[in-house]
């Protein structure tokens, strides 16, 4: 049995197709760009199309993020956090705690061994503390996000920036090249910042390993390394975790339907 | 006849203007890189070549701006705030309230007759409500700030923007795209929300006429329009209103060098 | 004393801050602002005296300004005790509240009549018993009334004669009594922290939307300071002990005993399964509490959700995320 | 007029070393003590209660001045952030933050450990926050908290009400005291040890009062903030008294050989609210470098409000030591302070007024703003405020603040007609 989940993010879409609750049978990513419903179409027909199946074929479509509701054709969804606390454990089944740094919020959340969320902290009164951050810093300094991260982590001494506010944040990177501050160590300094918030978040629930990042910025080697050497602790980070919530999506979605199977009556569209 | 200059070094953006005999000669405004000392220099260049005057026929030239120490080749300095008001002042000497919204602050100087500092406040907590807020706002909706003050006037049921956080109104913006509002709506919630942070800074200072609006976000007449509404009382901008800092730093110059002379 | 009592609760969602922020700072909760704005740009014209019980800094402060910008009316700060052991704290807040009547005299014209205060006693304590038969009702048939319903008809009682209000609060039993209890599987909740600002009406309603019962809440406590105050006697010593006596335990009270027991003992009172900490922003009390409130809570592994609000808010996608995560943290396995 | 670079501050070269060695005589005292021996009693600088504590043997940790000293010491941040993810919030006070993170790391500090408390003493003059912090204390080490309740001063005078209340607490707490001691409370030695506190009391307001003269000898924010650990924290010893002493000696040196603190004294400031400890010293620079002095300051009373006519009184131990805490200066209401500091700017010839705000502080900061536009609509006194943090560097931009600075003495001086321009070299 097909299911998928589809994380309606406020940067980027993406979803991924479960076998069974078990297998990733396909996984795509766009950026968002404004249109989640569109985009959430788009990624279910190249998954589809990547399986080698029929976007009918789906037999539960479970939605995630923050327009998972206005994703109408879809029979459940749950909320981003739920759901990547699922898939984190599903990528790495050791995993305790999850931080999970996205476009526009970062999060921390200690999970059972099912991937049950138990405690969970959001970032919420500034936004110096996520993704787009990172985008906005990449932009000012004219580094392709891409090259963000094997670039920081030349940093010998990394400049940690320490405004709380975002955009305060930018005035002080401008500073730092003015005054000459080598590229490396205003990078590494950004990872670091974001880190540093990342990590009040985490002790707040309580810190227990395996940890896991998940979310966008575990595209970012840099964004690991400083988590871990803000936390002193190790960090792992699956190359799939940007596709965490949307894995437990499918999963919530699968485990549903074994439920909902096991009682009698059709399946209902939440 | 002195040829002097000001120079204002802008979080975002560089401008600089040429006075002489109180005639503008000249202008230049351009944005602002990550090499201030460059950026200054290049402002000051562009605006000698639109008058065909050389470098040393320039008497005095002043830098203002949060970058007016990286204006290094001038010989004085002086805050912003004293420039908006002797700016201001020289544009609409009736005037008694300035305010200037840049690229990350916004001001509320009140000044006396002679275009002096009486009391000045200034937006503490954070980006909010500054142009970059406008600039971040209007990049969720895929438009140049210079669009959306003429497109915010067709707005019919202007939206409340509640999150006055830069960050968080980016996605309130995209949040209220999604829920199908026009972008003119939207634009026309975002310049209110602009207009009422910038009161409050107001009233700190006192408000009585002339109200006079500076800085780059006076190019935005959406903005411009709230604010003479909320204010009842007519607003000056003069086309002139994003160079009002680097007017009154040439000015500051001028007389400076004038005092020394004598 | 010719005068009659309305609570404001800072000026809601309406009121447009804008010389408030000026005058009182930056981190600070929006009752404190949106109430000096009404009194900043003379909305507040119509009242003659104006009493603050000396909650927080916040709320005493704004007494400061208060008789400031409102020459004309009366403006106390009430000093509430904070010490609930000394014998000396009953004749003290006696004697406190009669500086105060002497200047509600001034201001209402009329002197102070202790029967008429004692007759006033026995209103509120009507009023209160009532409420209090409300609360009872949401706690034992949760399914019987939301939220939003028991909020909005306690709401009213600082607004309207108690001699109105109390009739109504009948009614509103009678015809409860004939409403079915429909209990949906959700979550037997106990919400912490709104004493002081209140929430937004979407907010509360947001909270048994997504899944929860709010079985017990600090909403309005306002309503809920004391238990019954003897009318007999001296009134002004009764209504002392009873400010004393209270068993109130919210942020702006010296706790009684460690506030962790605290906590523990209110969520096994509600059989609650879970605890909502719903604190203003800025407030600075309840921020404080919802740390040690916490641990106690961790302990005995009890689900709970921390959220701040503001008055003037009409985003709720993050608290609704947050609120849905803590429901299906509970409800899945 | 050119602002020069600020050049190293002169303190007062013994004084500044005798209180150095008392600091360190007091920290380490602290280092061991603890337990039933020497019990270990916590309490607020406002209106503190430190001379009957004294008295039944116990040492005094002011956790304000322990976190003031990290701040300075730029050591704060860490705790704070421990505290944050304990959960306390971005706007909760610094202080409490510094503390609870503090004592969760273990209490160790660069100049030496800080004992935990045998006994919370929660005498609260003008900050409800201290209810919550000490709370939070006794969960923490499960000991006991008292709470004295010191009413609101509302009126400029205490009331007998409040004074009757005051003094009832303070013999149920000297009861407690002797309980918990064993030992029985001796009013003659209070007496004497108020005697001490008078004296210290009379040499603090004369040292603030030279702020008179012109050019101030003193600096009463930046310099007199540095002096007030003996008056707040060691008040009733004869070492207190003794220390204002000297501190006076080099005063009238000062006047005498014109060395003033501001070489070139150019504006004379009223300073209102708590220093930006994490950064002292750039803060002053920022005045300093415009030739800007303080001549008063309302901070330096926060322990007390002695410079009004106020000095503990033998004769009457309970009623005096009320009086004083009811007096602190953040247990007065608004429209006293108001007052204070419009006398301020008239019996000091002050220029302008300059308000720090701390952005984690209500009592002393809920207000402010107000205050700002009452000096400048309704007095016409120039006034600036600024806003950071007492504790936490992160709300220190200093750029910022500087550009207020620079504007406002710019404008100051420009209206001044001296100069026609001030000109900043950066
Ligand atoms: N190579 C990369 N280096 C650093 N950051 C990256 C990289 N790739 C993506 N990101 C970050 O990931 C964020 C998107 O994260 P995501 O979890 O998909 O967001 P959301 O779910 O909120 O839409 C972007 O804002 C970007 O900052
Ligand atoms: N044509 C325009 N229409 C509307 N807004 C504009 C326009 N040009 C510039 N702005 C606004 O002005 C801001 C820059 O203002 P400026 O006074 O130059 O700032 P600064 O002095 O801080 O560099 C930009 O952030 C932008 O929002
Ligand atoms: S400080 Fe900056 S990031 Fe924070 S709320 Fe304000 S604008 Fe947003
Ligand atoms: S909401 Fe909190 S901080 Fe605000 S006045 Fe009430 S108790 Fe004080
Ligand atoms: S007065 Fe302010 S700084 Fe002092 S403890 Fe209270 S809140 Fe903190």
């Amino acid at each position: 049995m097909i299911t998928c989940g589809l994380d309606l993010g406020s940067g980027t879409t993406k979803g991924v197709l479960l076998e069974d609750g078990q297998r990733i049978l396909a996984s795509a990513f766009a950026p968002t760009r404004g249109a989640p419903v569109e985009r959430g179409r788009q990624i279910l027909e190249l998954m589809a199309e990547e399986a080698n199946i029929l976007p009918g074929d789906v037999e539960y479509l479970c939605t995630t993020g923050a327009a998972r509701y206005a994703f109408l054709d879809r029979n459940l969804q749950v909320s981003d956090i739920t759901a990547s606390g699922r898939g984190a454990v599903f990528l790495a089944p050791g995993t305790r705690h999850v931080v999970d740094i996205g476009s526009q919020s970062s999060r921390a959340m200690s999970v059972s061994e099912t991937g049950r969320v138990i405690r969970f902290k959001m970032n919420e009164k500034c936004a110096a503390g996520a993704g787009r951050f990172v985008d906005r810093c990449a932009k000012y300094l004219q580094v392709p996000l891409e090259e963000m991260a094997p670039k920081a982590l030349a940093s010998a001494q990394p400049k940690i920036i320490s405004s709380v506010c975002a955009v305060l944040a930018e005035t002080e990177i401008i500073n730092n090249v003015a005054e000459e501050v080598p590229l490396p160590d205003i990078l590494m300094g950004v990872f670091l910042s974001l880190a540093q918030r990342a990590y009040i978040l985490m002790r707040y629930v309580g810190i227990q390993p395996e940890v896991a990042l998940v979310g966008g910025l575990v595209k970012s080697e840099a964004m690991v390394r400083a988590l871990e050497r803000t936390g002193k602790i190790s960090i792992s980070a699956h190359p799939m975790g940007q596709h965490a919530a949307a894995i437990g999506a499918a999963m919530l979605g699968y485990s549903r339907v074994q439920k909902l199977s096991s009682r009698p009556g059709r399946l209902p569209a939440a | 006849m002195t040829l002097v200059a000001g120079v204002d070094i802008g979080s975002t953006t560089a401008k600089c203007v040429l006075i002489e005999n109180g005639k503008i000669l000249g202008k230049s405004l351009a944005p602002v890189g990550v090499e201030l000392v460059k950026d200054a220099e290049r402002s000051l260049e562009q605006a000698l070549a639109e008058t065909g005057r050389g470098r040393g026929e320039v008497a005095v030239v002043t830098g203002t701006g949060y970058g007016r120490f990286k204006v290094t080749f001038g010989q004085y300095t002086v805050t912003e705030i004293g420039c908006h008001a002797k700016g201001a002042h020289f544009l609409f000497p009736a005037t008694r309230v300035v305010l200037d919204i840049g690229g990350q602050d916004t001001k509320a100087i009140k000044i006396n007759e002679k275009g002096e500092v009486v009391d000045f406040a200034m937006n503490d907590k954070c980006a909010a409500g500054t142009g970059r807020f406008l600039d971040v706002c209007a990049g969720a909706l895929g438009l140049d700030v210079s669009e959306i003050g003429s497109l915010s006037l067709g707005a019919r049921h202007p939206v409340k923007v509640t999150n006055t956080c830069t960050v968080f109104a980016e996605s309130e913006v995209s949040s209220y795209v999604s829920r199908g509002k026009e972008a003119k709506d939207i634009l026309a919630g975002l310049n209110a929300s602009v207009v009422s942070r910038s009161l409050s800074l107001m009233q700190r200072v006192g408000i009585e006429p002339e109200v006079t609006f500076t800085g780059g976000v006076s190019r935005n007449e959406g903005v411009v329009r709230t604010l003479g509404y909320r204010l009842k009382l007519p607003v000056n901008v003069s086309p002139l209103s994003q160079y009002v800092g680097a007017i009154g730093a040439a000015l500051h110059g001028l007389e400076r060098k004038e005092a020394t002379a004598t | 004393m010719g005068l009659f009592p309305v609570s404001l609760h800072g000026g809601g969602e309406s009121v447009e801050i804008s010389h408030a922020d000026a005058a009182l700072g930056s981190f600070l909760c929006s009752i404190s602002k949106s109430t000096l704005e009404l009194a900043l740009t003379s909305r507040l014209a119509p009242f003659r005296a104006f009493v603050f019980p000396y909650v927080c800094d916040v709320s005493r402060n704004v007494e400061g300004i208060f008789s400031r910008v409102l020459p004309g009316a009366e403006t106390y700060m009430l000093h509430l005790p904070q010490n609930f052991h000394s014998a000396a704290t009953v004749p003290f807040l006696t004697a406190e509240y009669r500086r105060l009547i002497a200047r509600l005299e001034k201001a209402g014209g009329e002197p102070y009549d202790p029967e008429r205060l004692a007759a006033s006693i026995e209103l509120f304590n009507q009023q209160r018993a009532a409420i209090a038969d409300l609360t009872a009702t949401k706690r034992n048939e949760p399914g019987k009334l939301t939220l939003t319903e028991s909020y909005l008809v306690r709401r009213l009682g600082g607004l309207l004669p108690r001699e109105i209000h109390i009739p109504l609060l009948h009614r509103v039993r009678s015809e409860l009594a004939q409403r079915p209890n429909r209990t949906k599987d959700a979550i037997r909740t106990l919400l912490v922290g709104p004493f002081c600002e209140q929430p937004t009406l979407d907010l509360i309603d947001l909270m048994e939307q997504v899944g929860c019962y709010i079985v017990d809440d600090e909403l309005l406590q306002i309503h809920r300071w004391y238990d019954r105050v003897d009318p007999g006697g001296d009134p002004l010593t009764n209504l002392a002990s009873a400010y004393v006596q209270s068993p109130v335990d919210i942020g702006v009270r010296a706790a009684p005993t460690t506030k962790g027991e605290a906590i523990l003992r209110r969520v096994g009172a509600a059989e609650a399964q879970g605890v909502i900490f719903l604190t203003a922003k800025f407030c600075e009390p309840a921020l404080e509490d919802v740390v040690l409130y916490r641990k106690a809570l961790e302990r005995e592994k009890i689900p709970y959700l921390h959220l701040e609000f503001e008055e003037r808010s009409t985003s709720y996608e993050s608290a609704r995320l947050q609120l849905e995560t803590f429901v299906e943290s509970i409800l899945f396995d | 007029m050119e602002p020069t670079e600020g050049t190293e501050p002169k303190f007062l070269a013994t004084a500044r070393d005798e209180q150095r060695r008392m600091v360190d005589e007091y920290y380490t005292n602290l280092a061991t003590a603890g337990g039933p021996k020497k019990p270990v009693a916590y309490m607020f600088v406002g209106g503190n209660l430190t001379e009957i504590v004294r008295s039944f043997g116990y040492e005094v940790v002011f956790p304000e001045i322990v976190g003031l000293n990290c701040a300075i010491k730029h050591v704060s941040l860490p705790n704070i952030l421990h505290a944050e993810s304990q959960g306390y919030g971005l706007d909760v006070c610094g202080y409490v933050k510094n503390d609870l993170g503090l004592q969760e790391l273990g209490g160790q500090t660069p100049f030496g450990r800080v004992p935990p408390p045998d006994l919370l003493v929660c005498s609260f003059s003008g900050c409800y926050i201290y209810v919550k912090w000490w709370e939070a204390l006794a969960e923490k080490f499960g000991c006991p908290l008292v709470v004295l309740d010191v009413p609101y001063m509302r009126a400029k005078e205490p009331q007998a009400e409040d004074l009757q209340y005051l003094v009832a607490q303070l013999n149920e707490f000297i009861a407690l005291l002797e309980k918990r001691t064993g030992r029985s409370f001796d009013r003659a030695e209070l007496r004497r040890v108020l005697e001490n506190s008078r004296r210290a009391e009379q040499g603090w307001v004369d040292y603030l009062d030279s702020g008179r003269l012109r050019p101030s000898p003193i600096e009463a924010y930046f310099e007199a903030v540095f002096y007030m650990f003996p008056i707040n924290v060691l008040r009733g010893t004869e070492e207190a008294a003794d220390f204002y002493a000297t501190v006076n000696a080099e005063v009238a040196e000062r006047v005498r050989t014109g060395r003033c603190p501001v070489p070139e004294e150019k504006f004379r400031l009223v300073v209102e609210g708590v220093p930006p400890y994490t950064n002292y010293r750039t803060f002053w620079d920022f005045f300093r470098r415009w030739g800007a002095v303080s001549v008063a300051a309302t901070y330096p009373k926060v322990g007390g409000l002695f410079d009004r006519g106020f000095l503990h009184d033998p004769a009457r131990p309970l009623e005096s030591i009320a009086e004083y805490s009811l007096g602190a200066y953040v247990n007065q209401s608004w429209p006293l302070r108001r007052k204070l500091i419009e006398e301020y700017v008239r019996d000091f010839g002050a220029d302008a007024v300059l308000i720090h705000g701390i952005k984690s502080c209500r009592s002393f900061t809920a207000g402010q703003g107000d205050l700002r536009d009452w000096l400048i609509h309704d007095l016409g006194i120039p006034t600036l405020y600024i806003e950071s943090d007492h504790e936490d560097p992160r709300y220190f931009a200093p750029a910022q603040i500087k550009n207020r600075m620079d504007a406002f003495f710019e404008s100051l001086d420009q209206r001044r007609g001296s100069t026609p321009l001030p000109m900043v070299r950066s």
